[in-house]
């Protein structure tokens, strides 16, 4: 009976009530329970072996999960009870912006005038969409300081990609395609990734000892083969490239162009623009900047704006103005095509335009701002307990390190990043960027209150205290958790990704 | 002043003091003067949410083909099937919706086990054993298939049916600049794939569609067999709703398969964000492009979830990386694992089943219209194409003043003439029957597309 | 700093992360915050002191929390966290039907369709709410076998109170008033109570030693001064009256007349009619019969169905079918009057009556005889465990009895509840009817399936091996929960209502 | 089969086998045959799902008055604010919706607190420091009130002002059937209840309304005055919103306040569920209806809430018991403190001053139209009765063409001619305007009634 009690409706899994596990949706399934139903439509039951061939028959052999509607759903919310969340607390993730997402640009996001409408549909019977791509291709233009965007990229990593293969057109239609791309120690992993599949080789810059890169060695790596740099500013240290004019004019003279990833983008929002700064193409991560749900995973939207000169290269086709006031899908002249299979992320689009409209031109730079105010108070804050790489202003977010700790007490950034989940706190992302040793990046994010940044730095100091009391416990850490430190090794050694593996 | 900063004045100024300031400037001091904005962003001033709600009422009613209120027939990869009011309410809980990356799983289990069910799931609809945890939709999984046929056999050569969504190929086609893949298309004929008409010899991958873009189910032993003569990986994009009642992907003998998820659970959307699926043999396990969840345990010896293997990800792999997948689309992969699981067995069997039966049930009222003739002699499934002897776009105009989306272009869907296709492509209509569609509405369509031709 | 770090994003109350107490609304308030954003109207911004006169002012005394949107946001989500529920798991609270609600009966409430209508718009241009309304009262007398029904009463005392009140009239009508309600000792504190206020004294009817309506001292309390009899039946142990027959014939005999108290007509649905039985009056509560969701407490509904001699004296207005196919407000010809503001809970109506239309006439008759089915075999599967107080077949709920435990271990009704709440289940209904004792009443509704049922019951075995090894921390139970057993005494002694009652 | 039942035939037939049986019947064995139905409930089969949805666009439809459609001018104490998505999500997690009462308090604190906060509220609101978790609707709540009244005071009259609202007081007398009370009802003159007509001696409560039924503020020192004189209990019936800017019930000298909460994050839901509002002072704390919260300490000493004072309700006092209430509207004060926390200080005053202004800024306009006439002199918040010349109800038909629900017929309200008005009632049209009419909403108003009167 066991396996029975097993299925069904328990919520010891509940951390409200306990710690046990979730079963699965299979380990709860009975063959013949069902949750579906479909409307009554009249259309003629013909056998299928009467419409399609046998060959194509598959013969009834799948098997899903067969659950009542009643267990479905006290199966995922026992799920959502396991999972921490933006709406649940602070989650300071530097680089991630795990700002509060309103629930507004949900609502709009679900009316069915947005959301129920067919991407194939004629362009005739979808103006309203056509305008909203239009109207928030121009906004993020504002933003940036560009000339035109493309919306398609589902999320930045897309964004650059594609702003390489704009980079590669560009070049290649000036007859000179070049070969490398530059990019500083400090970059996400992403930026590497994108440049290998946009089939350009990566040249390393190292950053400086102010945590920026480093002029003179950038210069010494810069030729005639240089295709462009991927930059984000301020970086992923937190840190604005201060000489960030010189890098352009630099990198520009030897015909190379400047690629901004906009990962960071919500620091600089109303204070500087990547096109003022020289860049060329700049990706955005709505789900980042503007607020946009980030899914647990996804979907994300990663918008690429581009100066004057890589306009016509920009994937289409693209929601355009025509003359007579309506709007039409036009493929630029010299598109490199494509990169998505419809228009993009529309639904993500739509919130990301209703946030920026809530905020305006005034508020998104309030968000920057309180952003960069938040991150300086939090790294001040800290100094004693978890000293900043750099102890400089920062911006956005700041780079601090458990080295101290690690040093004294033997306790490591992992270890403070658990801890921080029983004190009611998301980790901040651990150990990147790789140039800071025991990294833990913190981005507080404008929407989080002075209370909350205090209630942080609390816990960090309970945090450093046990690590002079008890490290071992804090190796442990947590324990209060619905499951408790994971053995990630384990996962890696002996692959199971499915029910079916597992029972295997 | 209407927006989400908790920030009050006395607050900013005691925390500026903190910082030894006197004005939030100064935090931007060391910015070059030369590159700052002096007159702030060129956008109008922020509005309150009802304000911003009543500007949006432009586009919701300039949008008329809103599956609300127009019957959808329309498809091309895109589907209206029913999505209940359970699956929404869960799907939308925003202990989901507001969750980052599972980076930390002793905070995320919930995810992690939601995306290892939905894991699961794929690995049944699509018959092969490793699934990852989702991508950006099927276009650009089509793109990671590719790299990773070319990863695996170190070619450059990607065969790909005209069959395949022409959206797909583009996508393909253009990733290709960067990748350097030679993409070689095989032509229809009667609407299957001619793969006699083509040269495989050093292919990285054969690529298939089941059904075609224009609905045809192609026997695919020929595509597999081409694929095993020239030590290629066989891709197949298959429809997963279709895998209710059809053979799956593995079935078929794929390598790889990819296929678009918004049947499951996820609205039309305007085409996004939707959900690329994924599945290959264990063999190309360690090239698999994205995130992955695995089960291990927690220090107490409980079952648990992770995403694992993150050594082939960008941020550890960087430059070596195959992919550079970071954010994908969990939330729709969440949404498909409920949805799948109020389906079950029976519900999938019955969606598909009913498709079918739609689809042909309309089919044959439509040939029996003069002028009317179908595209392909082939089987089909819920959707397939037809010559209507008229220019399908304005057609389709035409019957939308009567509440009905009728399908799509497929001149429209290639924007250029498809090769694929002889004749004149302009009159080719490509129409869709989902469960959801009754007999009622599908003579209705009948009646309506007889008036938009003037038969 | 210890009063600021508590108010913002802190999750530790949040039972996934830990066990603190959530803090309330008003601690986390920050003066000069907010989070409501109205629309722009442009309407003169006259001076409140030009448009009202002084003596109405109340010189802004008011101070409600003053909180940003993230933080209500995270507050209340952290709350709903530290909450039970069916969506969570089983709910086996005896006479409360807690079974699952479906979320499309939600979804049709929140259409603006039904949702947004006005209640006192004209009758022409609320046609659909009228028909809807008509249509669910049908429906109900086609479940009770009654002739017509009022929608009114918002909650099954509401219509209790309802009952007594056409009782009232119909008697006065009569000329004939009379002074006294019978009452089984088995019945709800709602009964008596309602009977009082109704302006009745009640006679209380003790049960037999089978748990029912002792038919003889009913009939030795009869007399001409009855106004009538309360029943529900089923009764409140989950027992059938079976002489239900008998009872009605003596009550009309004296000129009496038989309220059906409906909180448990889930058990007959399909089955028998409270209107066949020859019962005069009938209340439903739709939100446990029809599933409607309870809200924490409420909203509910309690529509009362009467018999033919009753209708002229329904509260009123009513929604009529009028000839032309129309519907209108129709007060009935000797109305007792409104009892409720508007139309009774409307939304609530209309979630039952999609749920009522979803099952049909057979899922209906499922439904009763799968939750009977359920009820029954926890009985069976607790027989040596928790022995039912009178064991024989029930109907959809059972009264099991703690009594062996307490006599053997000293472990008491309510330690088996508290500990139920670790294992995964809500409580029983503890204590509840008077006249078993250390009842636990069970309902496991219909919506449980076998798995869930079975893991019950192993939960329950668990617990009385704990009585046996541990009675002293049963009596500590519930641990795991987010605040451990509350001191009940203690709230009642120093009453601290409000937050600004606490800080005092 | 469409349903939400999760028995399958195998286990129906194997629980069947373990009690013994060998059909579902012989559980209703012992059901006297004669009262059996014998052909199963006379209804229409199940439906599915979405087959429901479709038969309810049948309602929706047929109710044009949607004020997601019709620019609402309504009110008459059901009024049309913002509520914003915040709230809606908030309120609608399904731990609140899907939850009991509070019965186990260890794991139902989100719904403790949350009322905890409402009381709280609900004090500031009223100036009275005793709530309770909320009543059915104000109506109901007057009758709990008068109740009160009664067992403090031992006696039976009630004296009410006819500016309570006309459905407060028609439940008010339907309940006095059974307790028994005496409602004396005194006239209006201008608008103002006329207290001086009326002889109080041995009255258990003086009942008014602020502002009243036709949106008059009316002064209640004399009210208050009436009530001291007579040793009655000064129960007032008050508009919540008002409060944002006016006198609370506890700053006029009010013993016991009632009122609608609808106002604060509950749509106009044609009636309900709506909420009761109640507050008195701690003389009548025993006495209060309906369940009570209040603050204690778990086993471990942390602060926790419970249902309190169970001694006075009516599971536990039966037929002693004051009040039968049991179910209550939780969900909706839940809503109500989580709609106010978002309002806050700032919000909940700009909300009624907003009002104010738009009320008085459409009265102005208004009382320029030839034939419109204010029916009183006296100061208003958001509502106004004026004179329109014409039957009302037909004029608002008439508005409803043009997309503006111009308010409510104060004939149509009362029902019977109300006795507080001199003069045609069917002429009287009560106007209400939110912080949601904009000016352009307002002078279409003014335009669209001038048209309707033929102005
Ligand atoms: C600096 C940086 N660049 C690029 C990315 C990739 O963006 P996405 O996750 O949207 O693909 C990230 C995401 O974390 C990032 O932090
Ligand atoms: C037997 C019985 N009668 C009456 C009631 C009162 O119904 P309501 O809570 O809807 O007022 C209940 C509620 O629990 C009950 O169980």
């Amino acid at each position: 009976m066991t396996s029975r009690a097993l299925s069904g409706g328990r919520a010891a899994s509940a951390p409200l009530l306990g710690h046990e596990t979730e079963p699965t949706i299979f380990e709860m399934s009975v063959p013949g329970r069902s949750a579906y139903q479909l409307r009554t439509t009249n259309v003629p039951a013909t056998a299928l072996a009467e419409l399609i061939p046998a060959a194509h028959l598959n013969g009834d052999v799948l098997d899903i999960a067969e659950v009542s509607e009643r267990d479905l759903v006290a199966h995922f919310t026992r799920l959502s009870h396991r999972q921490f969340s933006v709406d649940l607390g602070m989650y300071p993730l530097g680089s991630c912006t795990m700002k509060y997402n309103p629930k507004f640009c949900d609502a709009v996001a679900n009316d069915p005038g947005l959301n129920s409408v067919h991407p194939a549909s004629p362009a005739e019977l979808t103006q309203g969409w056509l305008e909203l791509l239009v109207t928030l291709e121009e906004t993020l233009c504002a933003v940036t300081g560009m000339a035109a965007a493309t919306l398609q990229p589902a999320a930045g990593a897309a964004g650059e990609l594609t702003g390489l293969l704009l980079m590669r057109a560009y070049h290649s239609a000036n007859g000179d395609p070049r070969r490398r791309i530059l990019i500083p120690d400090s970059a996400h992993g992403t930026n590497p990734a994108s440049v290998t599949l946009g089939g350009y080789e990566v040249t390393t810059i190292p950053s400086n000892d102010r945590g920026l890169v480093d002029l003179e060695k950038l210069k010494a790596s810069l030729g005639p083969d240089v295709a462009g740099i991927m930059l984000t500013n301020p970086n992923t240290l937190g840190l604005f490239e201060e000489e960030i004019t010189e890098i352009a004019a630099a990198v520009h003279e030897v015909g190379g162009l400047l690629y901004y990833d906009g990962a960071n983008l919500n620091a600089i929002l109303g204070v500087v623009r990547p096109g003022d700064m020289g860049f060329d193409i700049v990706h955005m991560n709505l789900h980042k900047t503007f607020a946009t749900p980030h899914g647990g995973g996804g979907p994300g939207a990663g918008p690429v704006a581009v100066s004057q000169r890589l306009v016509d290269f920009l994937p289409g086709p693209k929601a355009t103005r025509v003359e007579d006031g309506t709007h039409a899908w036009v493929k630029p002249s010299r598109s490199i095509g494509r990169v998505h299979g419809w228009h993009g992320n529309a639904m993500v689009l739509a919130r990301a335009l209703a946030y920026i409209d809530v905020h305006g031109g005034d508020g998104l730079t309030r968000v920057a701002k309180y952003a960069v105010l938040n991150a300086n108070w939090l790294r001040h804050r800290l100094r004693a307990t978890l000293p900043a790489a750099y102890d400089r202003v920062c911006m956005h977010e700041c780079v601090l390190t458990a080295t101290p700790l690690k040093n004294a007490y033997g306790v490591r950034g992992l270890d403070v990043a658990k801890a921080l989940l029983e004190e009611g706190f998301h980790s901040p992302t651990v150990y990147f960027p790789l140039i800071v040793e025991e990294a833990l990046m913190f981005e507080p994010t404008e929407t989080e209150s002075l209370q909350t940044l205090e209630a942080l730095a609390e816990a960090i100091e309970r945090i450093a205290q046990r690590a002079i009391d008890d490290p071992d416990g804090l190796h442990r850490a947590p324990q209060t958790t619905p499951v408790s430190r994971v053995d990630e090794a384990r996962a890696a050694r002996h692959l199971i990704p499915t029910e079916d593996a597992a029972s295997r | 002043m209407a927006d989400y900063l908790p920030h009050t004045p006395a607050e900013i100024d005691e925390m500026l003091a903190f910082l030894g300031m006197d004005s939030l400037d100064q935090l931007f001091a060391h910015i070059p003067p030369a590159v700052r904005l002096s007159q702030g962003l060129d956008l109008p001033e922020g509005m309150s949410e009802p304000d911003v709600a009543a500007l949006f009422t432009r586009y919701t009613s300039a949008n008329q083909s809103k599956a609300s209120e127009m019957t959808c027939f329309a498809g091309a990869g895109v589907y209206d099937h029913e999505v209940p009011a359970v699956v929404k309410m869960l799907a939308g809980r925003s202990e989901f919706v507001t969750a980052y990356t599972p980076y930390q799983p002793e905070v995320a289990q919930g995810v992690l086990q939601a995306i290892f069910e939905y894991q699961t799931l794929i690995t049944r609809l699509s018959g092969l054993p490793i699934p990852n945890a989702s991508l950006y939709d099927a276009a650009t999984g089509l793109v990671e298939a590719l790299n990773m046929a070319h990863g695996a056999t170190t070619r450059q050569k990607m065969v790909i049916s005209a069959g395949v969504h022409p959206h797909w190929r583009e996508v393909a086609k253009t990733f290709a600049r960067g990748t350097g893949h030679e993409i070689v298309e095989v032509a229809l004929k009667d609407g299957v794939t001619d793969w006699g008409s083509v040269d495989a010899s050093n292919a990285a991958a054969i690529v298939a569609s089941y059904p075609n873009y224009l609905g045809v189910l192609e026997d695919m032993s020929g595509a597999k067999a081409l694929a095993v003569a020239n030590d290629a990986l066989f891709v197949l994009g298959a429809d997963p709703v279709a895998a209710g009642v059809l053979k799956t992907a593995g079935q078929w003998g794929a390598d790889i398969f990819v296929g678009e998820g918004q049947p499951f659970g996820t609205p039309l959307a305007f085409g996004g964000p939707f959900l690329g699926l994924f599945a290959c043999t264990s063999e190309q396990t360690r090239r698999l492009p994205g995130r992955i969840v695995g089960e291990t345990l927690d220090s107490n010896g409980r079952r648990s979830f992770v995403t694992t293997l993150r050594a082939r990800e960008q941020d550890i792999r960087r430059e070596k990386a195959t992919s550079n997948v970071c954010t994908n689309q969990t939330l729709m992969a969440v949404t498909a694992a409920i949805q799948l699981g109020w389906l079950g067995t029976q519900g999938l069997r019955e969606v598909a089943t009913r498709c079918a039966q739609g689809a042909h049930y309309l089919f044959d009222e439509l040939v029996k219209i003069e002028g009317v003739r179908a595209v392909s002699t082939q089987p089909f499934f819920r959707e397939f194409a037809v010559r209507i002897g008229h220019d399908a776009s304005t057609v389709l105009l035409t019957m939308a003043n009567d509440g009905v989306l009728g399908g799509v272009s497929v001149a429209a869907l290639t924007g250029d003439p498809d090769p694929s296709l002889d004749g004149e492509v302009d009159e080719v209509l490509l129409v869709t029957v989902t469960e959801r569609r009754t007999k009622e509405e599908i003579d209705r369509y009948v009646e309506v597309l007889r008036k938009a031709i003037g038969q």
